[in-house]
């Protein structure tokens, strides 16, 4: 492998052919975390790009579609940036995608802005990304996009004081301010707050903190994987119950693995997110068993469908330019794409470039034995109020 | 082996200086880390976050192979020297050179502050008490994310070009001239350093830390004056690291950071100043390799890449090679 | 401090030393005073206290009452590297020493502490000719000069007892404690042994212990006798081998040793 | 203000007990062996796995599959120690951290390959998902268990090595090998024996935190250091030692996040790091 890459490299250099030139392709560049903490996101983000593949051919406009993946371990903007760069200048990757990771997002934008590539942010929720290369698209959400939509929500719908709980670093910080936005400029009351630590393996210590307030609810935010089910197992322990005090929080709080881990003690838990794949539309249900079919019967979620978005907008974009590649042809040609997601229907909008979406309000119940998150609120055509207060 | 002759006394001399003259080897390897510009231009980004990496492994070398102090906590020094040059450029001076520099004070001054308490531990308590100070600044740094910008990593650092004529390009080359150079010189330090009467005298306390005092070794102002040294080492491999990606996030300080230069200064041998180079060259192409092939399982083959060296050339790949050289050279004489 | 010193002709002195582990008094009430120039044995059974009363005269041990003089100043509350840099040496009844340097290394070391280079991080070790030299010398004059290339670890057993005295010479000690210079050497070499510190110049006060009653009789000019922590008697020793109480707790014991 | 300390005290407990389950094992290999197994949250991994499968696949009974967690990762380790470890004895600490740390990395991209990168939910049955009701205090049953479960795992193991002919091979053979070989004491064979209980407890432990912690490959990592944060404050070779400091950072941990959350992520370190400084052989060490 590495002589070959030598022997590519040698000839490239010697006779100035590309391997790249010899055959009309699209080079895509995947950089995600498929290694470490965040290695799960970044599996179910690929099963979707994987299936996107399998179902619409690797060709569009003529070009073949060529993936080329890159690790990033975890949280490593050094790295991400590296491997940006060296996908365009080793690999010459026509585009940018994948990016789980904010600060990986952040890192490689420069790299997208400087060489003026086309990137598809297809996970990173921080509200700014965005602004950092012209050529950027998000096909996921912003945090504020929900909480602070979650936030106005739970004010209208007759709650008056809540008790927030985030992850203490970046997002949580960014999901505690969007829904106490939401929240207070609705008129409500925020009674406390607490911050836990990333890494924190118990988390009674600060539902105790919560209960001794006794509020009316409790925001929570914690990052997905081992902590929702830990969240939730102490809220039980320590007697929170969901149908006395209501208890909000974003989708990864109710997630597959978390629920069931929880069991009934996840009865009544209210979550806000943009995907869920018990999400009644025929697009989402195509979705689902396709995805189903081809990954052992596991179902997907937002990083699938962010991922699985980002690949159609790839995809139409590329039909759009007729397969060209340049960066501002292809952002242009996503600006204003409108179609139905499995998620529902969402648009890029033509001035930020992030989703606009319908985000849901669900709740988990009891359904023929199951726990599954229902349903039973939404809201339409939501924009990243972040980005639109910046541009006021 | 030297028999006693005539000169035995100018064989004392011969002999300790014969340890400090440069080999051939030597050159051949420096004048080899030229060839990536000519051979591998694609990768010189890699390349240069190699010599970042070689830099760092060295500055652990120092403390680590030479002065027998285990740190699982030298990121914190790194991540000083990350932060440092990141916050500087982003408040307005943007130029690397003087950045690096004052990183790397800044590192070392700290790195002396904290040797205060370094020098009074040995054994696990040592290995914890650093590993537990690093986890504190990287709470630290999380906590005020205010200047540190927390988890989505410090924003707005922007490098004028080096000495005003070599922007960093997308390609790499100045960044692993850059890189390289900082390298070299530090190495030259480095190799100086280890080959003086100090360095003697920190193999010393290596060896048998009970038995300085009885030379009349003030071992603790010896340990102290190493690890401030290898802190702003550290820190100078931090700043490079930030100037040349333009990212600083908490992963600079974090655990895993100070795990992966441990695991690369073992694996290429400790205590012989290129271990930590040659271990940062093969653990990192090795990882580049291996994760293009498989970005998903490629921890796999690193693992047994490093059970491979524990196996069959144990105390590190240099000290192996050491070893099958001498062996060639018995049988071949 | 105005506690009266010991008379100022003895260069190493104690005076009431105490030190207890737990409820071990190890030493009690430990006054010695020993002249410049003597050569002293320290014996007495096992668990006397005589390797305490050496790391408490280096300063490895604290003492918990009483003080230690060194050419008449009180080095009491002075740090072990500092009473080595005044002149007193010390070796370890177990090898104590640098296993992957060469003996060159050790000693040209050892030089380079007491002359004050080993902080110097700039100039190269072989710059220092002198400190080499000395360090050659010292192993040369201990017969170990054509072994001194050789990594401490793969030198025999009795050269590594000889390079303890090497390294302890390099500090150009005024006073030498030497704890069982001879330990695990065999029998026969041991006199030879004791010739290489016989042959020490007579500006080195040298206390040593040992177990071996030939060898004491034959190179001590002075001996100390210690018994459980405390000091039984002190003299020449004709005068020792005639006390009554010598004999009585020794008796039979030496044999054993 | 009584019944939140209360619950503070008895939450801090119980979380040390877990941190204690996952960790005595390498109090024994790390502190009784003077092996620097890295590897030690591999075999508690692997004790996790074991669970979920059994559960999961199989149906067995939460409890039922504990003894063969242990039993799982007990093989395994004798199986590694035998082709890996036993050479690696007398080679250096780093050498040992080396090839662990690449055990470590093989048995992640194992489970990663094997199981996916997806969380492991166990179901745990209903008697141990109550709370039992006293006063004005709710304790809940899992935590009384795994507190329960610390104390016999250290009554047992305190036992075995104090008071049975094992035991004092175990500490002849660990002190001064030579000599337990001299003594005709198969010490090869003793150790084995001992690395394996030490990766069983591993394994035991592992099974038992999924409830409260998770399970999926980075498990290997993520808890790696903590339990030797417990081994190091708690003193080598400490059975006691290793549970008193387990108790300390768990209610000092919990304590801390719930009267100064402030300071809820430094707090375990700076109690780690105050008690190294004041105590460098640990709580319990003798070195």
């Amino acid at each position: 492998m590495l002589t070959t890459r030598i022997a590519l490299t040698l000839a490239a250099m010697l006779f100035g052919v590309s391997p790249a030139l010899a055959q009309p392709t699209v080079k895509i560049g995947l950089i995600m975390p498929y290694s470490g903490q965040f290695a799960d996101t970044a599996a179910q983000m690929d099963n979707a790009i994987k299936l996107y593949l399998k179902q619409n051919g690797d060709t569009v406009a003529g070009k073949k579609i060529e993936i080329i993946r890159k690790d990033t371990g975890g949280v490593a903007p050094d790295v991400a940036k590296r491997l940006a760069q060296e996908l365009i200048v080793r690999d010459q990757v026509d585009i940018l995608a994948g990016f789980v990771l904010t600060p990986n997002a952040l890192a490689a934008a420069d790299v997208s802005a400087e060489s003026k590539k086309f990137m598809v942010v297809m996970n990173a929720a921080t509200a700014i990304i965005t602004t950092k290369s012209p050529y950027m698209v998000r096909t996921s959400a912003t945090v504020p996009q929900l909480t602070e939509t979650f936030g106005t929500w739970a004010r209208k719908n007759g709650i008056k004081q809540v008790y927030t709980m985030v992850s203490d670093y970046g997002p949580g910080h960014d999901a505690e301010q969007g829904f106490q936005r939401g929240f207070k400029d609705a008129g409500g009351e925020v009674v406390g707050s607490v911050r836990f630590p990333v890494a924190n393996p118990d988390f009674s210590a600060f539902v105790q903190r919560a209960r001794d307030v006794n509020p009316a609810a409790i925001f929570i935010f914690v990052p997905g994987g081992v902590q929702p089910a830990a969240i939730g197992k102490a809220l039980a322990e320590r007697g929170i119950d969901a149908k006395t005090t209501k208890v909000l929080g974003m989708g990864e709080l109710t997630e597959d693995e978390a629920r069931k881990s929880m069991g009934d003690a996840s009865i009544g838990i209210i979550t806000v997110y943009h995907y869920d794949h018990n999400h009644d539309s025929v697009a989402n249900r195509e979705f689902v068993k396709a995805f189903n079919e081809a990954n052992a019967g596991r179902n997907p979620n937002i990083y699938s469908v962010g991922g699985y978005d980002g690949m159609r907008l790839i995809y139409e974009a590329l039909k759009k330019t007729g397969g060209k590649t340049e960066g501002d042809a292809l952002v242009a040609a996503a600006k204003g794409m409108k179609w139905e997601s499995p998620r529902g229907p969402i648009a890029i909008d033509p001035e930020t470039r992030d989703v606009v979406q319908t985000v849901y309000i669900r709740r988990v119940e009891k359904v023929g034995g199951q726990l599954v998150n229902v349903e039973f609120d939404r809201i339409e055509n939501v924009k990243d109020p972040f980005k639109s207060r910046m541009a006021r | 082996m030297a028999t006693v002759s005539l000169e035995a006394v100018g064989g004392a001399h011969g002999y300790l200086r014969a340890q400090t003259r440069w080999r051939r080897s030597e050159i051949a390897f420096w004048l080899a880390t030229l060839l990536p510009f000519l051979l591998f231009p694609a990768y010189l980004q890699l390349a240069s976050q190699i010599a970042i990496t070689a830099l760092f492994a060295v500055s652990l070398d120092l403390i680590l192979g030479y002065a027998g102090i285990v740190s699982l906590g030298h990121a914190a020094f790194f991540g000083l020297g990350a932060y440092t040059a990141g916050l500087f450029s982003k408040f307005g001076w943007g130029e690397p050179l003087s950045g690096l520099i004052l990183a790397s004070a800044l590192a070392g001054v700290v790195g002396y502050a904290a040797s205060f308490v370094i020098a009074h531990f040995r054994h696990l308590a040592l290995i914890m008490i650093t590993l537990g100070m690093g986890l504190l600044l990287q709470e630290a740094a999380n906590s005020a994310s205010e200047l540190t910008g927390g988890v989505d990593g410090l924003q707005g650092v922007r490098m004028r070009p080096l000495f005003e004529l070599f922007p960093f390009d997308l390609w790499g080359r100045t960044a692993y001239t850059y890189s390289l150079a900082a390298l070299f010189l530090t190495f030259l330090v480095a190799r100086r350093l280890t080959h003086s009467p100090f360095g003697l005298s920190l193999r010393g306390i290596r060896e048998n830390a009970v038995r300085m005092p009885a030379l009349g070794a003030p071992s603790r102002t010896r340990v102290r004056q190493v690890y401030t040294i290898a802190a702003a080492m550290a820190g100078m491999a931090g700043a490079l690291l930030a100037q040349t990606t333009l990212t600083v996030s908490l992963e600079v300080l974090s655990f895993q950071r100070s795990a992966d230069v441990l695991v690369i200064l073992i694996l290429g041998g400790a205590g012989r100043l290129y271990g930590g180079v040659l271990g940062a060259i093969i653990y990192m192409v090795a990882r580049d390799q291996f994760s293009g092939i498989n970005p998903q399982y490629w921890y796999f083959w690193i693992g047994l890449l490093l059970i491979a060296v524990v196996l069959f050339l144990p105390n590190g790949i240099l000290a192996g090679l050491d070893r099958a050289a001498a062996r060639f050279r018995r049988r071949s004489p | 401090m105005n506690t009266p010193g010991p008379a100022s002709s003895s260069i190493l002195a104690t005076v009431g030393l105490q030190k207890s582990f737990g409820s071990l008094a190890a030493a009690r009430e430990v006054s010695v005073a020993i002249p410049p120039g003597v050569r002293y044995a320290l014996i007495g059974p096992n668990g006397a206290g005589k390797t305490t009363l050496i790391n408490l005269m280096t300063g490895m041990l604290r003492p918990d009452a009483g003080r230690i003089f060194l050419g008449g100043e009180d080095i009491t509350s002075v740090p072990p590297a500092e009473r080595v840099k005044r002149g007193l040496a010390r070796t370890f009844q177990i090898n104590t020493l640098f296993p992957r340097l060469t003996a060159l290394e050790a000693v040209t070391l050892a030089v380079c502490e007491r002359q004050g280079h080993a902080s110097t991080w700039w100039r190269s070790l072989p710059a220092y000719r002198d400190a080499i030299d000395e360090a050659y010398a010292i192993l040369g004059s201990l017969a170990l000069g054509a072994d001194c290339y050789r990594l401490t670890r793969t030198l025999a057993y009795g050269q590594q007892r000889l390079l303890e005295i090497a390294l302890a010479l390099a500090t150009r000690p005024k006073v030498l404690l030497l704890d069982e210079p001879a330990a695990g050497v065999p029998r026969g070499q041991s006199p030879a042994l004791f010739g290489a510190i016989a042959g020490l110049s007579r500006d080195i006060t040298v206390l040593f212990i040992e177990h071996d009653m030939d060898v004491v009789f034959r190179f001590a000019s002075r001996i100390i006798v210690m018994v459980g922590g405390r000091v039984l008697v002190e003299g020449t020793p004709q005068e020792i081998a005639a006390d009554a109480r010598v004999r009585e707790v020794y008796l039979g014991q030496t044999r054993h040793a | 203000m009584i019944s939140s300390f209360v619950g503070v005290l008895f939450d801090g407990f119980a979380y040390g007990m877990l941190l204690f389950l996952l960790s005595v094992g390498l109090s024994v290999t790390l502190g009784m062996m003077n092996f620097v197994n890295l590897a030690h949250c591999s075999f508690a991994m692997l004790g996790g796995y074991v669970t979920v499968t059994l559960m999961d696949r199989l149906g067995w009974p939460f409890l039922a599959t504990l003894p063969v967690a242990f039993l799982a990762a007990a093989g395994a380790s004798a199986a590694l120690e035998r082709v890996l470890f036993r050479p690696l004895y007398r080679a250096s600490d780093l050498d040992q951290c080396l090839l662990t740390i690449g055990v470590v990395f093989v048995s992640v991209a194992g489970a990663a390959y094997l199981y996916g990168t997806v969380q492991q939910p166990v179901q745990l049955p209903g008697y141990l998902r109550r709370a039992v009701t006293l006063g004005s205090f709710r304790f809940p049953v899992y935590r009384l268990f795994l507190i329960g479960a610390a104390l016999a795992v250290t009554v047992v193991l305190v036992a075995a090595l104090e008071c049975t002919r094992f035991g004092a091979r175990v500490r002849a053979a660990v002190d001064n090998q030579r000599m337990a070989r001299g003594l005709g004491i198969d010490v090869d064979g003793v150790f084995a024996v001992t690395f394996a209980l030490g990766s069983g407890l591993a394994g035991l432990g592992g099974a038992l935190a999924i409830e409260m912690v998770g399970l999926d490959p980075s498990f290997a990592f993520a808890y790696l250091i903590y339990v030797i944060i417990v081994v190091s404050v708690g003193g080598l070779a400490s059975i006691g030692g290793s549970f008193a400091a387990a108790a300390l950072l768990g209610i000092s941990d919990m304590a801390g996040k719930y009267y100064v959350p402030q300071l809820g992520a430094f707090l375990i370190y700076l109690v780690m790091v105050g008690l190294l400084m004041w105590r460098p052989a640990g709580l319990f060490g003798r070195r």
